[in-house]
């Protein structure tokens, strides 16, 4: 099946970055991918969002408005594109950022204390590796694995200590998306 | 801690003459102090109704968002054509054009020179930051050697990319320029100083003198990857150096030539 | 001493922390909190501000405003504990 | 001057546009000597100071057209001129200006390219003038005039255009009706009243709010209302359009062609006609907005459509999508600066008159 | 590194255009920064010098279009790149180049004008690019990748089709095309041929004739002369046009658009199809030569053709050119950096399936 | 009075690397004393199949009719960039550009300060007639105050035009630029020295030295309207005051500064 | 009856003003009028000529390949331009300029000694005077007086004290006419 | 006196006059016959010239080659005058 995925958080989140991984992890098995990331004049802060596309086809338009997954770290992202998910898809946030939480009802919601659980880690940076691994649990678009290969691609060299780091996070999101109990407000 | 207040007179206040519209910029970015100064001046001169800006292209290209006076935004490095093209209709308006060093210095280099030559009564506001900020650090025309910069990974070198330029030293040369200045804003001796330029500046302008022409020394926390604080102390360290703080020209005479 | 105050817009406030290195008296630091743009901002740290104004010169947000006891009013202060 | 500008006078295209400029209320000229149109500068030079008009020799084509940009900001009535190579350099800052909506005008004196080319008369720029040279989406209204009595005419009407719509307007001449003399009649000065420009940056009493001069409009959503903005504008212009259609009555073919080439065209038509041939001449005096309708009017009366340029087929697509296909479009064109003579065109005509088609299409495709 | 050339890759758009180009034996690259594309810049001058090129950031487009005029003309193998306002700076030198019949790649990573408008993506220079922004009679041949390996791709075949015509060629991109990531496998190392270039000026040996690179006949007979060979080369360039045609068999409605608006309509078409529409797409990949008769020739086939752009329209005068008044040719477009949704497409498609024409031109009208 | 030759050895001929083809310049105009010495030198060298010009847009235009060597006419102001390019692609030939005073100190300012700013291994001859020669006779940056032309017909006044441009003495200033000279080619002994700077310049740049700048000083009877005589006295009197005659830079050292 | 002339000549000749005057004059008696010039780059010397059209209607191309007059004042131009007169018509030419007379058997050619007539009227630039007063005798396109009233027009005023002396050279030029013996190889 | 002439190229001549007011000699002056391009042209008027070329140096056109009489026949002659 086709996955077209957004994600969406503040600039400092590492969205893109996530969302880069998941697209070169799509590559590495084979797939079909495109990341199309929202870019602005080059000035800081303010929202970044991105959309990873991982098919068994040729992607057509790397442009969608429907969204089969969303992944979002802050308020404003989820006010902006709660409402473009298709129905009964699933939409993982990040709980400490986000307050209000999803009014959807037809949506397979996942909050993720992603932040709490990085800072524990002993670095926030992993956060959206927290996301990301609650993400593949729920989604399997690709296999951990495949992702930490990824990592060792996307992560520039000197940063290649922090891989184990990543893993372990990786690890911790899929833990909790196993636990959790999914809200979902549907019969 | 909740300051008390009563009995207290205000000794400093935000400009009435910068709107409310909080500010784009990065943190500890130099360009919102000028921006601020320069208003600063056009409140105590009470010159709103007399005074009209032209931003640039650069990251001060939103200057209008912030300057609550008529304002025109040029095309990249033309600020100085477009402030000649009022000021020649408006010879009574306070004319100045705020200008980034790659705007100023590289692609405006033709329009700047022959601005001042005319000795177009303009002021001309020169931040200088060594680096193009808006477009996501690039080489400026006075970027530093050695300085690595997007364009210049293994830091500038001069047989590949030429020297840092001195327009304002350039300018200082030319008959049309009658009062140049090179300050910074990083301090609040600084601060007071560039104030005071900018308000010589717009009085010679009002006395039709020639183009006054002020640069400021400033930073770019986000281009060069620093801290604000770190910015600072880089630049009285590396950039002081090649753009000494200063008066160039005063009353049409160059200084110690 | 002079006795000033100032006030800090922290909606505006960005955190660059110019105004606390400016400010030779350390009255400035930053707030444990972060604000709506996503930043620590400054606050008073300590009761002896004179006003002198420095922070609110190198703000670059403008959101800054200082406030100074008249230069009259500090004058009585000091006659009263002459008095004592 | 009212009076005087009753008597004909004998003037060049170059000069006699440049005086009417100053009828017209010039306040400002900004621009750098070119040939063939560096009389406008000179003569403006000499005479607009004595009117308390301004006239600044800029340091080139860009820094003129950034000084327009600057003076029509202000509220003044400004032109700048120049000739092709320079009007190049003036695409970024047509392109600025459009999108501000500031309204100046702009004579653009072709000549024969590509590249540094010659001095000669050309028709060359017509896709540059009306496509838009500059980058976006966006027009200039373009006038063409034919003689030098029009070289002076259309510049009232590119003023009045100009400040309708606040849109830059260019008069697309050729060095030949820059550098030729004919009698005109110069329109009376005073004659064009001022608009109101209430979005000019004059200087922010607090009785408004600031004006600001700007094609910034980072947000897209914005961009596109600015563009839409634009897009009603120049559909509103449509009713500008103006053409002069002669001798269509009973033509079987229809001439098309527009300034000079028009003339010389007019010429061969006569040649044509003593020979028998029934040809009529539609010549349009807009170019954009250009007169489609009554062209495809005018072409659904005859059997076949001739377009004659001093290029390589520029205008002709425009021609062709107002006939749309309801009938053959053929094209005869010289280049480079040659000018082409009425026998070349009468030729063409009796080729176009033979109808052989299939033929003549053959020998047309060889003179592109 | 032909080995390397095999192993897929994740790239943005510009960085793929980027290696590319190194891997076309990239000789020499003059440029200036400009969002959405310094990453072409930056990627060049870091990688290339390490292959002997040479990467220069110049003062300007102004100062890098003539540096690239005077290093082809040298016979190197150059390219600058640049976006909209940018490009506008460039129309004089392009125009030099053109006439003096220089080889080189020119980017445009297009974004939403006019003026200074937005950084985002937009088809908005559709017109600059195939009608020729620049002064005079004469076309650069512009390319329209529609996905990162195509911005590979197409940089190998710019250089092949330039230097064989000797003539200027555009890679016409957007900014989406550039930022956005895809797999690419870049083609190999040297697998693009040299070309001789004895009329290059690499300093004359006493056993040739000296080589002038000039764009200046003063004679209009020679100018026209070399405009007569540059139309000769543009026709023989027809041969060269080059498109993309998928799921026309049975089509009802064509969809034409170039780039990544093709991309888009290609999600509607499926989307169409799902609801039972009967719609192809057709994919120009050369915008100049325009693929006139294979159009011509598959829109015989359907009832109606629907034209999209992000723009306000202007690829689809091409089109309408083409179609020659044989269908209806319906436009869809937005501007100023707004991307339009498959959705948006699939709308249009369906109003125009519909083929209630009167009714479906007037809302097509609003949507100008 | 025709010469007898027989038994006499020839001392001055016709460089034999300048074409047959007559100069269309005007008579007495310097441009073809300036393209003479050109050619004499590259003969002197034997560096014809190294030698690569780059013409500008003004009178000189058509320098590749005359000079026997491969050569590119550049758009106007725009021959250092070209010639920039060329150099960078042959770092080995020797590179020239040749412009006027419109194209190197008006339209092409931006391009001349960032040459020489880069130090491009290249040689700049800039012939400065203070007029626009091709186009009749308009004013140039480097038009004298006072002087009449078709666009100062009641004299250049600065207020109006600005100040007469001194295009070499800003080079002089850059890092970039190792020889910088000012000379003429109305006297014997004029042609004998500027004949000297281009062989001096063409040296330095065989040994990459960096950017070598030669003004000459001349004449446009044409646009001056006077006969070539009367223009040569004209502009020792009125144009060496103001653009005096001598070297600027040597070996990369500013002369008294 | 619509006149379309040729006058060609060096630079120096004063050709084009010559045409100049002539279509002011017919501007004068309200006729219609055009004068194109031949315009090259700013080069001194080279041969200038300009296409003077009078004419009773509206002049349709002020550029034209048959002229009903030629007026020649040097070599090139007679080489060049004698073949573009239409057949009958008259051909004035500058006697001392021209050596090789032209060589068409079907035109009323009257060569003209002005330069001499100049030389002794004691200033050679009144040479194109004597040629106009030589064809105005022959073709009657506008009244002497009329030339002398648009004389005032052309003349820049410093020059007006010349205009007796020009005045005399259309004498000149019209007597030289009237005697002359028309060469012409016509039966 | 050292004996030198020069040759002249009147088809290429502009009659500019630089040639006669450089040469120190007065030998030379213009021909009264114009040449093809309409130009009064220069020619020796002395038979004085002493090859010293600066006519040549000034000559924009190149129209001047300049002869003279080798080291060694000059120092011959000088010799012969003494010889009587
Ligand atoms: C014609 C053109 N070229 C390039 C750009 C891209 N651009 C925008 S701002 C800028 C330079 C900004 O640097 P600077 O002038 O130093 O100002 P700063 O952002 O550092 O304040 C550039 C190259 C443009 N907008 N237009
Ligand atoms: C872009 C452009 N602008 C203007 C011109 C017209 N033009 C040709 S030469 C010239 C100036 C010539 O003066 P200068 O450079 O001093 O050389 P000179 O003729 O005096 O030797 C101008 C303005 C042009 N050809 N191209
Ligand atoms: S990028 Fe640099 S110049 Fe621009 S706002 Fe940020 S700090 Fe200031
Ligand atoms: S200087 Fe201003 S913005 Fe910076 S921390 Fe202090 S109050 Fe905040
Ligand atoms: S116009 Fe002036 S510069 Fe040009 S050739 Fe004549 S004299 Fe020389
Ligand atoms: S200098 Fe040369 S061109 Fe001038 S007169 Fe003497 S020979 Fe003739």
């Amino acid at each position: 099946m086709t996955h077209e995925i957004l994600i969406a958080g503040f600039g400092g989140q590492g969205v893109l970055s996530m969302g880069m991984t998941l697209a070169y992890a799509g590559m590495l098995e084979g797939k079909e991918v495109s990341w199309m990331p929202s870019y602005g004049p080059e000035m800081r802060g303010g929202t970044a969002n991105c959309i990873v596309i991982v098919s068994p086809e040729r992607i057509s338009s790397p442009i969608v408005t429907r969204f089969t997954a969303g992944i979002i770290l802050n308020q404003p992202s989820m006010e902006k594109f709660q409402h473009s998910l298709l129905p009964h898809r699933v939409l993982l946030y990040e709980q400490s950022n986000i307050l209000t939480p999803p009014t959807r009802f037809d949506l397979e919601i996942l909050p993720v204390p992603a932040m709490q659980e990085a800072l524990q880690l002993g670095k926030k940076q992993v956060a959206n590796m927290v996301m990301l691994g609650a993400f593949l649990a729920r989604q399997p678009v690709v296999a951990f694995e495949t992702v930490m290969e990824a990592l060792k691609k996307t992560l520039p060299e000197r940063h290649h200590a922090l891989l184990p780091l990543n893993a372990q996070a990786l690890q911790r999101g899929k833990q909790l998306a196993e636990t959790a109990i999914v809200e979902t407000l549907e019969e | 801690m909740k300051p008390m207040m009563e009995g207290l007179e205000t000794v400093y206040h935000r400009p009435v003459t910068l709107t409310e519209t909080p500010m784009h910029y990065c943190p500890g970015c130099g360009h919102g102090v000028v921006h601020k100064l320069l208003m600063e001046v056009v409140d105590e001169m009470d010159v709103q109704e007399d005074t009209i800006g032209v931003a640039p292209v650069g990251c001060s290209v939103f200057a209008y968002h912030y300057m609550n006076i008529d304002m025109q935004q040029a095309a990249h490095g033309r600020a100085s054509a477009v402030a000649t093209g009022i000021k020649r209709m408006l010879p009574h308006k306070l004319v100045f054009s705020y200008q980034g060093d790659g705007d100023l210095a590289a692609i405006g280099t033709a329009e700047t020179i022959h601005t001042v030559n005319r000795g177009e009564n303009i002021l001309i506001v020169f931040i200088n930051n060594a680096i193009y900020g808006m477009t996501g650090g690039q080489m400026a025309p006075t970027t530093l050697l050695g300085m690595v910069t997007s364009t210049t990974p293994y830091g500038r070198e001069s047989s590949a990319s030429g020297y840092p330029l001195k327009m304002t030293d350039l300018v200082t040369t030319l008959p049309g320029a009658y009062y140049v200045t090179r300050q910074s804003v990083h301090t609040p001796t600084a601060v007071r100083k560039t104030k005071k330029a900018i308000r010589i500046a717009l009085e010679h302008q009002q006395k039709h003198k020639g183009t006054c022409f002020i640069e400021v020394v400033s930073n770019c926390p986000s281009g060069w990857k620093m801290t604000p604080l770190e910015a600072n102390a880089w630049m009285e360290k590396n950039m002081f150096p090649v753009y000494p703080i200063g008066d160039l020209k005063l009353d049409g005479k160059i200084l110690h030539p | 001493m002079i006795r000033g105050t100032v006030s800090i817009d922290v909606a505006i406030c960005k955190g660059c922390e110019l105004c606390i290195a400016a400010c030779p008296q350390e009255s400035l630091g930053l707030a444990g909190e972060i604000n709506s743009l996503g930043y620590r901002y400054a606050a008073l740290v300590q009761d002896n501000c004179t006003g002198c104004i420095n922070c609110a010169l190198v703000c670059p947000e403008g959101a800054i405003n200082v406030y100074r006891e008249p230069k009259s009013a500090h004058k009585q202060e000091r006659d009263k504990v002459l008095a004592l | 001057m009212n009076t005087q500008a009753e008597v004909p006078r004998l003037m060049k295209g170059n000069e006699a546009l440049a005086e009417a400029a100053i009828r017209a209320g010039l306040q400002g000229y900004f621009g750098y000597p070119i040939t063939p149109q560096s009389e406008i500068l000179e003569y403006l030079i000499t005479e607009l100071p004595k009117q308390g008009g301004v006239v600044l020799q800029a340091e080139s084509e860009v820094a003129a057209i950034n000084m327009i940009y600057g003076a029509a900001g202000a509220g003044a009535r400004v032109m700048t001129s120049s000739s092709s190579p320079g009007i190049s350099l003036m695409q970024e800052g047509l392109s600025y200006m459009a999108s501000a909506q500031l309204p100046c005008l702009v004579v653009n004196v072709n000549r024969g390219g590509p590249g540094l080319g010659t001095i000669q008369p050309s028709q060359g720029d017509y896709f540059q003038a009306t496509k838009g040279g500059g980058h976006g989406d966006y027009h200039l209204i373009v006038l063409a005039p034919a003689s030098v009595q029009e070289m002076a005419d259309f510049v009232f009407e590119a003023f009045r255009l100009a400040e309708k719509y606040r849109n830059p307007a260019m008069i697309l001449a050729d060095g030949a009706l820059g550098q030729m003399m004919e009698k005109v009649i110069l329109p009376p000065a005073g004659t064009l009243p001022r608009t109101e420009k209430p979005w000019a940056t004059t200087g922010k009493p607090n009785t408004r709010e600031r004006n600001v001069v700007t094609s910034l409009f980072i947000q897209p959503e914005k961009m596109e209302a600015v563009n839409l903005q634009l897009q009603k504008k120049y559909r509103e212009l449509q009713h500008e359009a103006r053409y002069e259609a002669d001798g269509v009555k009973d033509a079987d073919v229809l001439v098309v062609g527009f300034g000079l080439t028009a003339r010389i065209a007019q010429k061969a038509i006569e040649l044509a006609r003593a020979n028998g041939v029934r040809v009529g001449l539609f010549r349009p005096m807009t170019l954009y907005p250009f007169p489609s309708e009554a062209l495809a009017a005018h072409a659904r009366k005859v059997s076949s459509v001739l377009v004659v340029e001093l290029n390589s087929g520029q205008m002709v697509e425009d021609v062709r999508l107002a006939v749309n296909g309801k009938r053959p479009v053929y094209f005869k064109g010289r280049m480079g600066g040659v000018i082409m003579t009425p026998e070349e065109i009468l030729e063409e005509i009796e080729l176009v008159a033979e109808n052989s088609h299939l033929q003549t299409a053959g020998i047309l495709e060889e003179m592109l």
